[in-house]
């Protein structure tokens, strides 16, 4: 085995290494656990990192310097905020339900951390290879809706309570989009497997990948993918849900010290399992974007694609305001729905074109004009548009 | 739009609540993070949707105009700074034009350009911010806001080397300004006020196209321009409303009829309007910044007739007004011959703006509410006073 | 190599007290939010199960509906129709004797539905049951079913929305 | 297109994030403790008492030195009425060496202070400037903030070192005070030496005069 496979599959051949000390019968046992220990220790370290990235992007974003006090260039940030959080008085409202109030956090993380099982970070590196693994993530990620309602149902406030309502109801609206624009996918792939879906993609035209972001049909699937991502996770533009010019902070006002960490936590790492997810489906998952750097260890470069991705994210939060909640309603299901729609009908006549060019054009001239169409009527019907002003001398 | 054609406005009457429906009410303020200081609005909702809407005010209630009536004409000065925060020298300035028509003082030329040149950045300056604002309203994680306070810094400093200080200016005295310009000052303003048109296009080119902010901003809380003159509002608000007032062509206060200015008005009188309607103003401002510093004179900068120490204008009365960025801030004084103000009444523009608030709520969501609230531009200083 | 105690797996017993605990907190609990919260352990525990049973469709397709929609679905109702305090009610309602009949009928009907469908031999393996194999016995053999019951949704979904549309036409017909 | 606000949007942003790192246009912050904005010479932060003398003075030189003739005009006319004054019963003599009343106490409470420069306008003597110090944080919320003269009396060379100009300026109305006044002196003890000299002669109306104007000058 040469040096560089065995940098790529370094962690993988750590964990049998490791397994090895034990008797045969409690092997799979012991390297399960390594496993998820590794991603628990992982993910939560590349959250440390976000909070302090987030905060300095952000903050060069506004022309200011971000967190620069704590250690160099401010890169311990996160270890005194994790001590501030840790040593914060834990405040629970007199009236609000113990046990589901200390539960709802709890659930979120579980739930979002059960989400990482059947993310392939690298060649032979997912800790589930489920045959149904995509349907396994969508079925942990619609479990986090009833941590939402837990946390903003048991606070007993009027300000959580309407976070919660309106997370819960954004997170079913753009349920759909999401399974939609992931189904084009399953379609080209014929498999629920995400271990399949990033082999698919591993082949080489000259240097360039077969991502499937590359095609009229996998472009349309990536943006809608990760418009209904943002929804799902409530960033910016749709993070209504703790819109703090209005709710205060969501369905979360009422949480304090480290639970207030965990819900936190929570909501980032489910960022990073959904653009985890959007890297296996549309960008290759760990595969190399061109031929020649194939020699970079094949976890290095899903790491590199979630960096960019939450970078992504990142920007777009500096970018845009916040919609109200029934555009945001309007556009799930008027704008999001057909587009992904449309977009299934496209798959399946590309499938069926045969190799060429003419796939190509007519693919990309439908989806261009549905989308150009339905953007002009979606503006016209609410009489929004550019407009002019008069000038009195 | 003449007074003919004014209908008498009446509350609209919402009476589409039925039996047996249940209001939530909430109670945003005064602790609200978006309420720009303490301010409490009681709102009653079915679903998101505002039923009513009552604007509870006071709770920044600092005495202003009977302070100003028991202290001598020079001392109420620096408490027209606190007014409106973000505009002393606008406050100052309308402080000064009231005593000095009670007195019958001239201000020399050169002081009247300074006083030009000052009011016109802190319009800016004011209108950046308040546009930032309510982005920030809007959830855009403080990113125009940052960018309006990037410049804003800058005119601050400007303020700082004419004045002393950064927001309390205190600079202007009945009868001119209480110093003169140092040295260099007027070709710094002169760099900035170059750089500023930079700077608009950079918040047109975030925001004016975006989407979002459309779908957010346009046919939201829409004033009607007979409500507008019927409850007096002024500024921005009443411009965007296509009403053509501005006391600075109307009044002629100053020297302002020696500069070319156009007054950009609004068609919709919605929230976009009035975004847009600061973003031209600022243009506007920029275009008299110019020549105003092109032309500054040379000359004293305060009336000899003026006094710092017992200053006791005659008996009389009078109103000065100018056209503050928020609106028509106007000062009534009356005097009896002794050394402090007999009556001392302040118009804030922000207050009267204020009070249509529930006209232009009804019926949004409450997400609504307090874009339309940000889209006000209102200092809670100057509102409860 | 999983232990087993009465002839039952360890993991199938903790998950099964799991469940029957879940739905007896959902009978007796006095506050409607706890016990749906607790029917939805119910319905994560029946989840586990048919993942137990390696029956990975079913057991993912229970978890998407059930935890993902239909306990979500539960909790709305409640709210939109109690309101978010809400009043304990007695958990004994006053005809508790016929919901005990009910109840222990039910039972019966379904024991002796289990007993008898229950094959003569045990199964020597589990029948190798593919996402892929779901997926084509669907769109083939239960073609027919399955479309009726598709149109049966959309034209439930229709209704919801007519139902729940603004009312803005029938005052416009006023 | 919709879509395409956004994009110029993300692209400005994009601008702006990378402005950041090269141009000093777009950040502009100033890391406070370790950095320090420009001091700009028209600051003004709390007032302070100048007195004539080294900058190193005992307390007793520096009250000796104080301009300060306890006139009370700023204690009237400074708005939040944070200047307290209580007048010495004795006289002492100023810096033109003419006996004058000393303020006994002269406390500035510098938390109800509000900076606004009306005493330095109002006072005839020069006596009252502002200051550009700024950290005065303390622990003790009243006591640590309540200044008193000694606390208050800053040199002269101090009031040039933080505004030169107007310090400039000052100065040069002193010395030109002082030197009418010292003319006046002069004519006084002219007027003096001749009244000595018009006593042995017998003209008694003029030198009456001079004496009722002399303390008013």
């Amino acid at each position: 085995m040469s040096l560089l496979s065995q940098l790529d599959q370094i962690f993988v051949l750590l964990q049998h290494w490791v397994a090895g000390f034990f008797p045969t019968w409690l092997q799979p046992f012991v390297g399960t656990v390594l496993a998820v220990v590794g991603i628990v220790a992982a993910f939560p370290g590349i959250f440390a990192v976000t909070t302090v990235l987030e905060r300095k992007g952000l903050g060069r974003i506004q022309n200011r310097l971000g967190p620069n006090r704590v250690g160099p260039f401010g890169f311990f940030q996160p270890v005194a905020d994790g001590i501030k959080s840790l040593t914060k008085e834990d405040i629970v409202p007199f009236t609000a339900d113990g046990l589901v109030h200390f539960l709802a956090p709890v659930v979120l993380v579980v739930a979002v951390f059960l989400g990482f099982a059947v993310l392939p970070i690298g060649r032979n590196m997912v800790l589930a290879n489920m045959d149904a693994g995509l349907l396994f993530f969508f079925a942990i990620g619609a479990s986090t809706e009833l941590s939402v309602f837990m946390a903003g149902w048991s606070s007993r406030n009027k300000y959580s309570l309407l976070g919660a309502m309106r997370a819960v109801a954004q997170m079913i609206s753009y349920e759909v989009p999401l399974l939609l624009s992931a189904t084009v996918i399953v379609m080209m792939t014929g498999s629920l497997s995400t271990v399949k879906i990033v082999e698919a993609q591993g082949g080489f035209t000259g240097f360039l990948p077969h991502w499937y972001v590359f095609t009229p049909w996998g472009f349309a699937g990536f943006v809608l993918f990760v418009i209904a991502a943002l929804a799902e996770t409530n960033r910016s533009p749709f993070d209504l849900p703790e819109g703090e010019s209005e709710l205060v902070a969501g369905y979360f006002t009422e949480y304090s010290g480290f639970k207030f960490a965990l819900f936190f936590l929570g909501e980032y790492l489910g960022m990073f399992s959904i653009a985890g997810f959007a890297i296996t489906l549309f960008l290759g998952g760990w595969g190399a974007p061109f031929s020649f750097l194939g020699f970079v260890p094949s976890w290095g470069w899903f790491f590199l694609k979630l960096l960019g991705a939450i970078a992504l994210f990142i920007w777009l939060r500096g970018t845009l305001p916040r919609l109200r909640q029934d555009q945001l309603m309007n556009f799930a299901w008027k704008f999001m729905l057909p587009m992904t729609l449309l977009n299934l009908v496209v798959a399946g006549a590309w499938r069926f074109m045969g190799e060429g060019i003419l796939r190509w054009l007519i693919c990309s001239a439908v989806l261009l004009a549905a989308y150009v169409l339905l953007g002009r009527v979606l503006m016209r019907h609410q009489k929004l548009g550019p407009r002019s002003y008069r000038y009195a001398e | 739009m003449s007074t003919a054609d004014m209908k008498v406005y009446r509350p609209p009457v919402i009476d589409i609540i039925e039996e047996g429906d249940e209001l939530l009410e909430v109670a945003m303020g005064p602790h609200h993070p978006s309420t720009h200081g303490v301010f409490r609005m009681d709102v009653a909702l079915d679903g998101e949707r505002v039923i009513r809407l009552k604007p509870v005010f006071g709770y920044l209630h600092r005495n202003h105009e009977k302070i100003a009536e028991k202290a001598s004409y020079l001392a109420a000065m620096p408490y027209t700074d606190r007014l409106d925060y973000f505009c002393s020298l606008t406050n100052n300035w309308a402080y000064a034009l009231a005593v000095e028509k009670l007195a019958g003082l001239e201000v020399p030329e050169r002081a009247e350009y300074i006083r030009v040149i000052t009011a016109e950045l802190t319009r800016i300056q004011n209108h950046a911010s308040s546009i930032g604002f309510l982005m920030q309203e809007m959830g855009a994680s403080g990113t125009p806001l940052m960018y309006a306070f990037r410049e804003r810094e800058r005119i601050l400093d400007l303020f700082e080397e004419l004045t002393g200080s950064r927001m309390m200016c205190n600079y202007m005295r009945f009868g001119g300004c209480r110093v003169e310009l140092p040295t260099g000052w007027l070709a710094k303003a002169q760099t900035i006020v170059d750089g500023l048109p930079k700077f608009i296009d950079e918040i047109e080119a975030l925001l004016t196209g975006n989407e979002i902010l459309m779908a957010r901003c346009q046919g939201m809380g829409i004033l009607k321009p007979d409500l507008a003159i019927n409850a007096g509002v002024t500024g921005p608000m009443l411009r965007a409303t296509g009403v053509n007032y501005d006391l600075r062509k109307v009044d002629h206060y100053g020297i302002y009829d020696r500069f070319k200015f156009r007054v950009p008005l609004g068609d919709h009188g919605d929230i976009f309007d009035r975004y847009m309607i600061r973003v031209l103003e600022m243009r506007e401002s920029v275009t008299i910044l110019h020549q105003a510093i092109k032309d500054i004179p040379a000359g004293p900068i305060m009336d000899p007739k003026s006094k710092i120490r017992g200053f006791r204008p005659k008996p009389g009365e009078a109103y000065g007004r100018i056209e503050a960025p928020k609106g028509e801030l106007g000062f009534y004084l009356i005097s009896d011959g002794s050394g402090n103000p007999y009556r001392y009444r302040v118009r804030p523009p922000s207050l009267i703006n204020l009070t249509i608030l529930e006209d232009m709520c009804l019926g949004h969501n409450v997400a609504d509410v307090v874009l339309i609230f940000g889209s006000v531009d209102i200092v809670l200083g100057e509102v409860d006073r | 190599m999983i232990p087993t105690v009465f002839g039952l797996t360890l993991p199938f017993l903790i998950i099964a007290a799991l469940t029957i605990a879940g739905a007896v907190a959902a009978a007796l609990l006095r506050n409607l939010v706890h016990c749906a919260l607790s029917l939805t352990i119910t319905f994560a525990g029946l989840a586990l199960l048919y993942l137990n049973l390696e029956a990975q469709f079913a057991g993912f397709v229970q978890m998407l509906v059930y935890i993902g929609a239909v306990a979500i679905l539960v909790v709305f109702a409640i709210l939109l129709t109690r309101g978010a305090g809400m009043p304990e009610y007695r958990s004994y309602s006053s005809n508790w004797l016929l919901g005990l009949i009910l109840a222990a009928a039910t039972f019966a009907v379904l024991t002796w539905a289990v007993t008898r469908s229950l094959p003569a031999t045990a199964a020597s393996a589990a029948p190798a049951v593919t996402v892929q194999g779901i997926g084509v016995s669907l769109m083939t053999t239960y073609v027919m079913p399955l479309e009726i019951v598709a149109i049966l949704l959309t034209v439930a979904l229709i209704g919801a929305v007519i139902v729940a549309m603004p009312e803005s036409k029938k005052e416009g017909q006023q | 297109m919709l879509g395409e606000g956004m994009l110029k949007g993300l692209a400005e942003t994009a601008k702006n994030f990378a402005g950041s790192f090269v141009s000093k246009d777009r950040l502009t912050t100033v890391q406070y403790p370790e950095e320090r904005a420009p001091v700009i010479e028209n600051t003004r932060d709390f007032p302070f008492l100048v007195y004539d003398g080294a900058d190193d003075a005992s307390d007793e030189a520096k009250l000796a030195g104080l301009r300060c003739v306890a006139c009370q005009i700023c204690e009237k006319e400074c708005p939040p009425k944070c200047i307290y004054i209580v007048k010495s019963t004795d006289k002492k003599p100023d810096y033109v060496g003419k006996p004058q009343i000393y303020p006994a106490r002269f406390d500035i409470d510098i938390s109800v202070c509000m900076s606004c420069q009306i005493c330095v306008e109002v006072c005839p003597f020069e006596a009252i400037k502002m200051d550009t110090e700024f950290e005065l944080s303390t622990t003790d919320r009243f006591g640590g903030l309540l200044y008193d003269r000694e606390q208050l009396a800053r040199s002269n060379q101090h009031y040039h070192k933080i505004h030169p100009t107007e310090a400039a300026e000052v100065d040069a109305r002193l010395a030109e005070e002082k030197a009418k006044s010292e003319a006046k002196a002069k004519a006084a003890a002219e007027a003096a030496a001749l009244k000595a000299a018009a006593a042995a002669a017998p003209k008694p109306v003029v030198p009456a005069a001079i004496e009722q104007k002399e303390p008013t000058a």
